[in-house]
């Protein structure tokens, strides 16, 4: 038995260590340790940035977070852009990958194209939401007086501080502006990871389903998609990671106050945003140990999404 | 032999359609970029430029050192391109094929990573670049970016799919782990590789806030910082259409080298070796 | 944190004669780092002024960067701050000295403003407009001076429509009460509102009317006063009209969007408005961008009260880091004096539209003859009118706390939450005094 | 179905600007119901040509018509053929029940014609799952596969594997049913087995069959046709007896046959054959004097008991026992080697002399350019 | 290099918690120097027992030895053996040549020893890469692939890809060489020179070498040993022709031979042995009476033409002929089926009756659990 055990114990490679080392060392110098001394920050009371002084440790940082209407919006609309947004612009991507991969010709053309929004300025796409969505003179509005609907304004927050039914109709407008742009926002990076993906998929077994008689959308639902299983996991999964660090969208989208003029609630903030709000009121003692506790919190929930990401997928994907 | 035509065209309008949509940023950016400042002004804004001025291009220029910002990038986005490729392939692979102790523990390490907001990390990762004394260095613009998570976990899945026989067999000849990660996986995996070095050099790219922090001096700064501050007027306001013809210029080398890449991102990964 | 600041205080005279003496007499090198948030477009007439000032001292090496905005800037100097690599000088937004001062990170200018050798002489202090000093004075305690102002001072001015307002026979009102009447014509008349207030810095239209109605805004103890009947009343004022359609806001228009008006000003979507005066230049109609040609006219702020005009200074003030060596102190001053100088100023302040700081400043020839541009170059003819304007009423400041920041925020989202957004005055009055306490 | 191959050539552009021509101007015809065996040695096109017939590589030049219908440009989806790739093609992802009945569920002609046949069932079953489950079943007993219905194919033997491979081809009863070496990874015994059942399901259901094999022994005992294939080009088809009987030249008669049949160094002397220098018998033809190579197969050569005429004298150099026969190597008058079979208990010692006679019916001879000029 | 097997026992975790016994408590010493040859049905664990050779597999239980060795524990890597996978295991990558050369090129060890097996060379060569060029040359001519070294593996055919892999096992000339049914895709030409070939390798170099195969031809005629397996329990082990004259029991004598022999019911009484009802011959040995199974192998049945007391009556029923031989279907008294293997021109019809016998020590006795219970 004793001798049995030490067999297994030869079998590991020790070497693994020495491929691991230079990426442990970067880890836990750019990103554990800044992640442990957030850690701490987080239950520093009444922490000064400028000077580190601190009065003890404490939960109250969670308190604060927690008592704040402004955190649970921070949350829901993160969840939006996480699971709505987010599996929407992958059922896109995934569209188009597929129609991509099924042409020959032209098909490096395309990938081009749409890999180019990937690397527009981030300025000039905020800019061209801005626009497509001005109630005036918008593409938007303008497609839809094409159909004969009336001009919608989108970015409108009049009487909404007054109104419950005007704030929650201001508040769909901008959910929906938000989906659309994360979704365009997303989908470049993804059509580049699954077309990857996709050219990994041996071509026989296409072959040995068509030969079958097996329509394209079975052979894509039979066969494509659970071979491209991996490449799928880790696109939703880093990609539900990135929705919940979500940030720069909503600023570009709806400015540093998070809602159409007018709102004061802060509608369209995100985790980050909250987090970034918190920071970005650093000299006032206590402001960045919330901005860590957020920052925590928000780890923590991604943490518990990716575990059960993780448990839901382990037994669909498939390598080989 | 109707119906395959029609359904290629159908694929084909689909796909222009939704390039078309996809674009319109891109198309956006372009137009605003060969505007004047008055032109940018006018509501509706015009579709097409009333008149092309390309002057704007040699203003950005002027306005900023550009070219000094972009020679920076393309260094730093090298170097970090370089050194990252070299730690994410490493880790991956030992991620994906190697037997050793405390290996979920420390991948879980790594995925937790990811979890970070970045922005959360600065703090503390200035603190340790200005200990090191790496202020205003190259290094303090390259390291910290040298590690990125989820290049390690998108190589760990692609180096996952490298058919075990090959391993096998190359091990049963005695070839070192080393050996069949460069002669083997990497051939095989080039497309995945190839993407996380484009998604390094975007980061790079994109990346403004740490740069702007950790750097001072003006002849290390990075394009990103550059598109920031050089347009901007005291009183908020920005040169669009100069910051847009910045931008065109400065996304150029990125494109170039996609399209360089792009090849290998369609390449795939060859199973022809295999039988069953 | 304060043991720099102790050290300072401690051994300060003779060490600052011992600095003075080997930076000015014995001409000994020394280096310093200068921080500006200066945007592009007037950068190079601030690098000019540096460059004159390295000339004047060879023996005084300035690294000289800008840092991008004056938020940016300040983030980048508190990390430093924390790491101890701060530059030597740099300038600051006024809400950011408390917690400076309080954490020691900053440099009392008081012993180099009083130095016989490097200091101002009494008639020197005399020709500061006051406003600027007593702001910087009240930064830290009594008796200390730990900001010094900048060449970057403006304010708020009206810019209205000069052809349209001729056309009816109007001057520029003074008043409130006036804007309101214009604003009633103007409403019959075009159908479009009459005024809008810019709200770039955010906080801008509640902080100005506020206290011309009569709030204190920040109480003498430094905390946040603004759940008043004054306060209350200005809001009314100014939501009642938005309801009646006379006053507007740049959210509202449709060609302006965002906070400032002069996009909808050129539009004639409407035909008054309050803004920076450096912004001035954006409100001259381009015929070319198929705006209507009409001629401007800039004025001081409307008043409540004539008799107590209230008009707000903005911007910014140098501090001298805590972590700088006493040569390096003494360097950075005198490079702060040097900004502050006359003549040297002239350029700066004719391309920026930044406002002299110095009486004197005003009689420096390139500078008269500026104020006295004529139309055929209007960017300069407006922007000498908005200086004029802005001139013309003296200037006050509110008292910077640690929460200065936080005021800021709420009391700009609240005012557009009540004027846009219709929120009820007194319950979100009380909710932002809640949350700033 | 017939199956009709009309002067049909592939060629594959290499990797480097070369071009292989895999198969070259083949004309074949498949009668329908037939089970034709594709013969030839590896990398002679046998793959290219059923791929070519299952419409996943296209034909560079010529035709394929199945019955009257000229498939060449059809697509493989289209054919309703069946076919087990060489290295079989497994969804991976799969368990072997899936792999299976993948066909069916998938497929949507197929499951038209499945729900019609489920409803012509007597006795009629349950539903329709139930019977989709028997059709599964019976192909997976066919193949011995029933306990291992639940893996997945990494989980299986290569034997497995294939045998997973052939059951999903079988299962769906195709028209045309293409088979690349089906059997190279099976034992003896499941060969034996599976080739009988695959006999028996062809016979029954009349699908015509190809039938890639290395292995004659397999061709021989259950194609109703040989097509013998090498370089890309044909060489011969017919019954396989009447191939193994009749090579049409020598490429055939050395491929045929195992172990190899024995060639002779001779020449035709005045019509006469000379085995080596010895005259060996008259020839019936006229034919011109030349030197030639004389076949001979190892069962057709026996010791002369009765002192014919014919016979030649030769020494008996070795002596193999393989299984139940022995291999006996013999030496001819001029050191030509030789090789005939004996009975494994036979007496023959090493260094015997022997005299050795073949019916001249069972000698072929060849040309310099491998032709048969002759089988008497 | 002696390789011994102790009580090895190879486990699977399936996918859904299942375990699957692959091979189990194996005892096997494979002599240095040996060609040894692995047999069994397809699923037996044939390929499993190769891989734990190799140190692909680790071993659930037991040990393994290299000489005095224990390798249990050892990585794959430093046991410096040669393999042919099943399914080749080619990289796509790579061209023939490349994949040949890569263990040479890419192994530290084999690059070391490589090195100075140059510098020994007589006569000595330019250099070291002509050196390496001429052993990927010299092995890819040995399996014919010199025409096809620039190809990458998927432009080759199915039987030319697993010749690659042949070459790349053989051309570091190892000390162990494993080779899982290496020639399954060569034609039967190819076949028979490559397995030549290997053993003329091995005999030369005495490289030890084990070799899956289920053509049981091939193992007897170039196997020094064979190791007979089924579901993972080793059944006998010994010289090839001893296996087949001497089968350890019913699945080996059933295993081995092809065609398979006969089995027929019958019993024992009275240390008679009955085939059918039939009395047939009185046994040497005394063993109790109980139903058991008869096995004569096809060519050790006789027409008997001296009337010998032994022989039996039989009916033909049919007669088939398969290449060189026909193949007799017989019936026995009792209605039993036998086949005897006849010269295809011998002049049997069908429905003679004929009488038959085989040698007493050609006739296998098992009892109902498949055990032998005596060979004469
Ligand atoms: N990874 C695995 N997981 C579970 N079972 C396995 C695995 N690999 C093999 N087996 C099972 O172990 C048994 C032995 O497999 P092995 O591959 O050794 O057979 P083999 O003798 O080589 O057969 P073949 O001649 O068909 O290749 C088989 O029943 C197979 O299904
Ligand atoms: N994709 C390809 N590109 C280039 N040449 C190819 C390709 N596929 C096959 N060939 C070549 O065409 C010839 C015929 O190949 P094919 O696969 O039909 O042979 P095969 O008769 O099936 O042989 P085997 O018995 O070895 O499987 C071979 O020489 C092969 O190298
Ligand atoms: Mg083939
Ligand atoms: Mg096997």
């Amino acid at each position: 038995m004793l001798k049995k055990k030490a067999a297994r114990q030869a079998r590991y490679d020790r070497s693994a260590y020495l491929y691991l080392l230079p990426a442990l060392v970067l880890l836990a110098v750019f990103l554990l340790y800044p992640i442990l001394n957030t850690f701490l920050t987080s239950f520093k009371n009444e922490y000064r940035f400028l000077t580190g002084e601190f009065a003890g440790f404490g939960l109250q940082n969670y308190a604060d977070i927690f008592k704040d209407a402004t955190f649970g919006r921070a949350i829901i609309n993160t969840l939006f852009i996480a699971f709505v947004c987010i599996p929407a612009s992958m059922v896109a991507a995934l569209t188009i990958s597929l129609l991509l991969n099924a042409i020959e010709r032209w098909q490096g053309f395309y990938m081009t194209l749409f890999y180019l929004p990937q690397v527009t300025n981030v300025i000039a796409a905020g800019l061209v939401f801005a626009f497509m969505f001005n109630s005036n003179f918008g593409l938007v509005n303008t497609v839809l007086g094409w159909v004969g609907i009336d001009p919608v304004a989108w970015i409108k927050g009049e009487g909404i501080a007054a109104s419950p039914k005007l704030y929650y109709e201001a508040y769909a407008r901008c959910l929906f502006i938000l989906f659309v742009y994360t979704v365009w926002q997303g989908i470049s990076l993804k059509i580049i990871l699954f077309m990857g993906g996709l050219q990994n998929i041996n071509k026989q077994y296409y072959l040995a389903a068509k030969v079958d008689g097996t329509s394209s959308w079975r052979i894509i639902r039979k066969i494509t998609l659970p071979l491209l299983s991996p490449t799928t996991v880790y696109v939703f999964i880093t990609s539900v990671i990135t929705a919940f660090k979500a940030y720069a969208q909503v600023i570009s989208l709806f400015g540093s106050h998070y809602g159409p003029p007018g709102d004061d609630s802060k509608m369209m903030i995100t985790l980050v945003g909250y987090m970034m709000d918190a920071m970005g009121d650093y000299l006032t003692p206590g402001s960045i140990s919330k901005a860590s506790a957020a920052a925590m919190i928000l780890v923590l929930l991604v943490m518990l999404v990716t575990i059960v990401q993780f448990k839901l997928t382990k037994k669909r994907v498939h390598y080989n | 032999m109707k119906t395959q035509f029609a359904r290629k065209f159908a694929v084909y309008l689909l796909l222009t359609i939704a390039v078309s949509l996809m674009l319109v940023p891109f198309y956006w950016m372009i137009n605003t970029s060969l505007k004047s400042s008055v032109e940018l002004l006018r509501t509706p804004p015009t579709m097409i430029p009333a008149e092309l001025r390309f002057q704007n291009f040699l203003d950005a220029l002027i306005k900023a050192p550009f070219l000094r910002y972009l020679s920076n990038t393309v260094f730093v986005a090298i170097a970090v391109v370089a050194v990252s490729t070299a730690v994410t392939v490493l880790a991956a692979f030992a991620f994906a094929r190697l037997r050793f102790r405390g290996k979920t523990l420390l991948f879980f390490a790594v995925l937790g990573t990811m979890m970070v907001p970045q922005e959360m990390l600065i703090i503390t990762n200035f603190m340790t670049v200005s200990k090191l004394g790496w202020m205003n260095s190259w290094q303090a613009l390259i390291v910290p970016y040298c590690i990125n998570p989820f290049n390690i976990y998108l190589l760990r899945q692609t180096f996952k799919q490298v058919p075990d026989e090959l391993y096998l067999v190359s091990r049963v000849d005695g070839v070192s782990h080393f050996r069949y990660l460069q002669k083997v996986v990497l051939p095989l995996s080039k497309s995945s590789i190839v993407t996380t070095m484009i998604l390094s050099t975007i980061w790079i790219w994109d990346s403004y806030a740490w740069p702007n922090l950790i750097t001072t001096d003006d002849g290390k700064r990075l394009v990103s910082n550059g598109l920031q501050n050089a347009f901007t007027s005291d009183t908020g306001r920005i040169q669009y259409e100069l910051q847009m013809a910045a931008a065109t210029m400065v996304i150029v080398p990125l494109v170039l080298f996609f399209l360089l890449l792009r090849k290998y991102i369609l390449s795939g990964m060859d199973k022809g070796g295999l039988k069953g | 944190g304060g043991g720099n600041g102790a050290k300072g205080e401690a051994g300060a005279s003779g060490a600052l004669e011992k600095a003075v003496q080997a930076v000015v007499t014995d001409k000994k090198d020394v280096t310093i780092s200068f921080w500006t948030s200066t945007g592009a477009s007037n950068l190079p007439f601030l690098e000019r002024m540096v460059d004159d000032f390295r000339t004047q001292y060879p023996n005084i090496k300035v690294d000289f960067s800008a840092q991008g905005r004056v938020d940016e800037l300040a983030k980048k100097l508190t990390q430093n701050i924390v790491s101890k690599s701060t530059p030597t000088l740099s300038n600051l937004d006024a809400s950011t000295f408390p917690e400076y001062i309080d954490s020691g990170a900053i440099v009392d200018l008081q012993p180099y403003y009083a130095d016989g050798k490097i200091g101002f002489s009494g008639e020197e202090q005399a020709d500061f407009y006051p406003i600027y000093l007593d702001e910087a004075k009240s930064f830290g305690p009594e008796g200390t001076l730990y900001g010094f102002p900048t060449n970057k001072k403006t304010t708020d001015v009206l810019v209205y429509n000069k052809t349209y307002f001729d056309g009816k026979g109007w001057t520029a009102p003074s008043t409130w009460d006036d804007v309101v009447k214009d604003s009633q014509t103007i409403k019959d008349d075009t159908g479009k509102p009459g005024f809008s207030f810019d709200n770039s810095y955010g906080d801008a239209a509640f902080k100005l009317m506020s206290q011309q109605w009569g709030s204190p805004y920040v109480a003498a103890d430094g905390t946040a006063d603004i759940n008043n009947d004054a306060t209350k009343d200005a809001l009314a004022f100014y939501k009642g009209n938005m309801t009646k359609g006379y006053f507007t806001m740049p959210a509202l228009m449709p060609s302006a969007g965002g906070k400032t008006s002069s996009n909808g000003f050129v539009m004639e979507e409407t035909y008054m408005y309050v803004g920076a005066a450096a912004g001035v230049p954006f409100a001259i109609p381009n015929p070319k961008a198929g705006q209507k040609q009409f001629d401007l006219g800039v004025a001081p702020v409307p008043q409540k009260d004539p008799a107590k005009p209230v008009a707000l200074s903005k911007g910014e003030d140098y501090a001298i880091f805590a972590n700088a060596t006493d040569e390096q102190r003494v360097a950075a001053w005198l490079l702060i004096k040097f900004l502050s100088g006359a003549e040297e100023n002239a350029d700066w302040l004719i391309n920026s539209g930044n406002l002299p700081i110095r009486k004197s400043m005003l009689e420096v020839p390139a500078y008269k003859q500026f104020l006295a541009s004529d139309k055929s170059d209007p960017k300069k003819y407006y922007m000498a009118a908005a200086v004029k304007a802005a001139l013309a009423t003296p200037m006050t400041y509110d008292k910077v706390t640690a929460k200065s920041g936080d005021i800021a925020t709420e009391t700009g989202n609240l005012w557009e939450s009540v004027m846009i957004g219709g929120g009820d005055i007194a319950s979100l009055l009380s909710q932002a005094a809640e949350k700033v306490k | 179905m017939q199956v009709r191959l009309e002067q049909v050539t592939k060629t594959f552009a290499g990797s480097k600007n070369t071009q292989a021509t895999a198969v070259k101007e083949l004309d074949v015809t498949i009668a329908s119901g037939k089970l034709v065996g594709l013969l030839g040695p590896s990398g002679c096109g046998k793959s290219t040509t059923l791929f070519m017939i299952a419409g996943i590589h296209d034909v560079s030049e010529g035709h394929i018509y199945f019955g009257d219908h000229d498939v060449t440009a059809l697509p493989s989806d289209k054919r309703g053929v069946g076919i087990v790739f060489q290295n079989y093609a497994l969804y991976p992802h799969l368990t072997v029940w899936d792999n299976i009945a993948f066909p069916l569920l998938n497929a949507k002609e197929m499951k038209k014609r499945l729900k019609q046949r489920f409803a012509e069932l007597s006795p009629p079953m349950a539903n329709f799952k139930a019977y989709i489950q028997r059709l599964v079943e019976e192909a997976a007993k066919l193949v011995e596969l029933t306990a291992y219905l639940d893996r997945k194919p990494a989980e299986l033997s290569g034997g497995q594997q294939q045998r997973v491979a052939i059951a999903r081809a079988i299962v769906k009863n195709p028209s045309i049913l293409l088979l690349d070496e089906p059997l190279s990874n099976l034992d003896a015994r499941l060969r034996v087995q599976t080739r009988d059942e695959i006999k028996r399901i062809q016979k029954q259901t009349g699908i015509t069959t190809v039938f890639v094999t290395h292995d004659q022994d397999e061709a021989l005992s259950i194609c109703d046709e040989v097509i013998i294939l090498k370089d890309g080009v044909l060489q011969q088809q017919g019954p396989p007896q009447e191939v193994y009987d009749h090579p049409a030249n020598q490429f055939v008669a050395e491929f045929l046959g195992s172990p190899q049949i024995n060639l002779v160094g001779g020449s035709i002397k005045a019509n006469k054959l000379y085995l080596g220098n010895e005259e060996w018998f008259a020839l019936p033809e006229s034919l011109s004097d030349q030197p030639v190579n004389i076949g001979v197969r190892y069962e057709n050569i026996r010791p002369d008991r009765e002192n014919r005429k014919q016979a030649f004298e030769a020494t008996v150099t070795s002596i193999a026992r393989t299984g139940g026969t022995s291999t006996v190597q013999v030496r001819l008058a001029d050191g030509q080697p030789m090789r005939l079979h004996r009975d494994s208990d036979d007496v023959l010692q090493e260094g015997d002399r022997v005299r050795l006679y073949a019916r001249p019916r069972t000698v072929y001879i060849f040309n310099a350019e491998g032709e048969k000029i002759l089988q008497c």
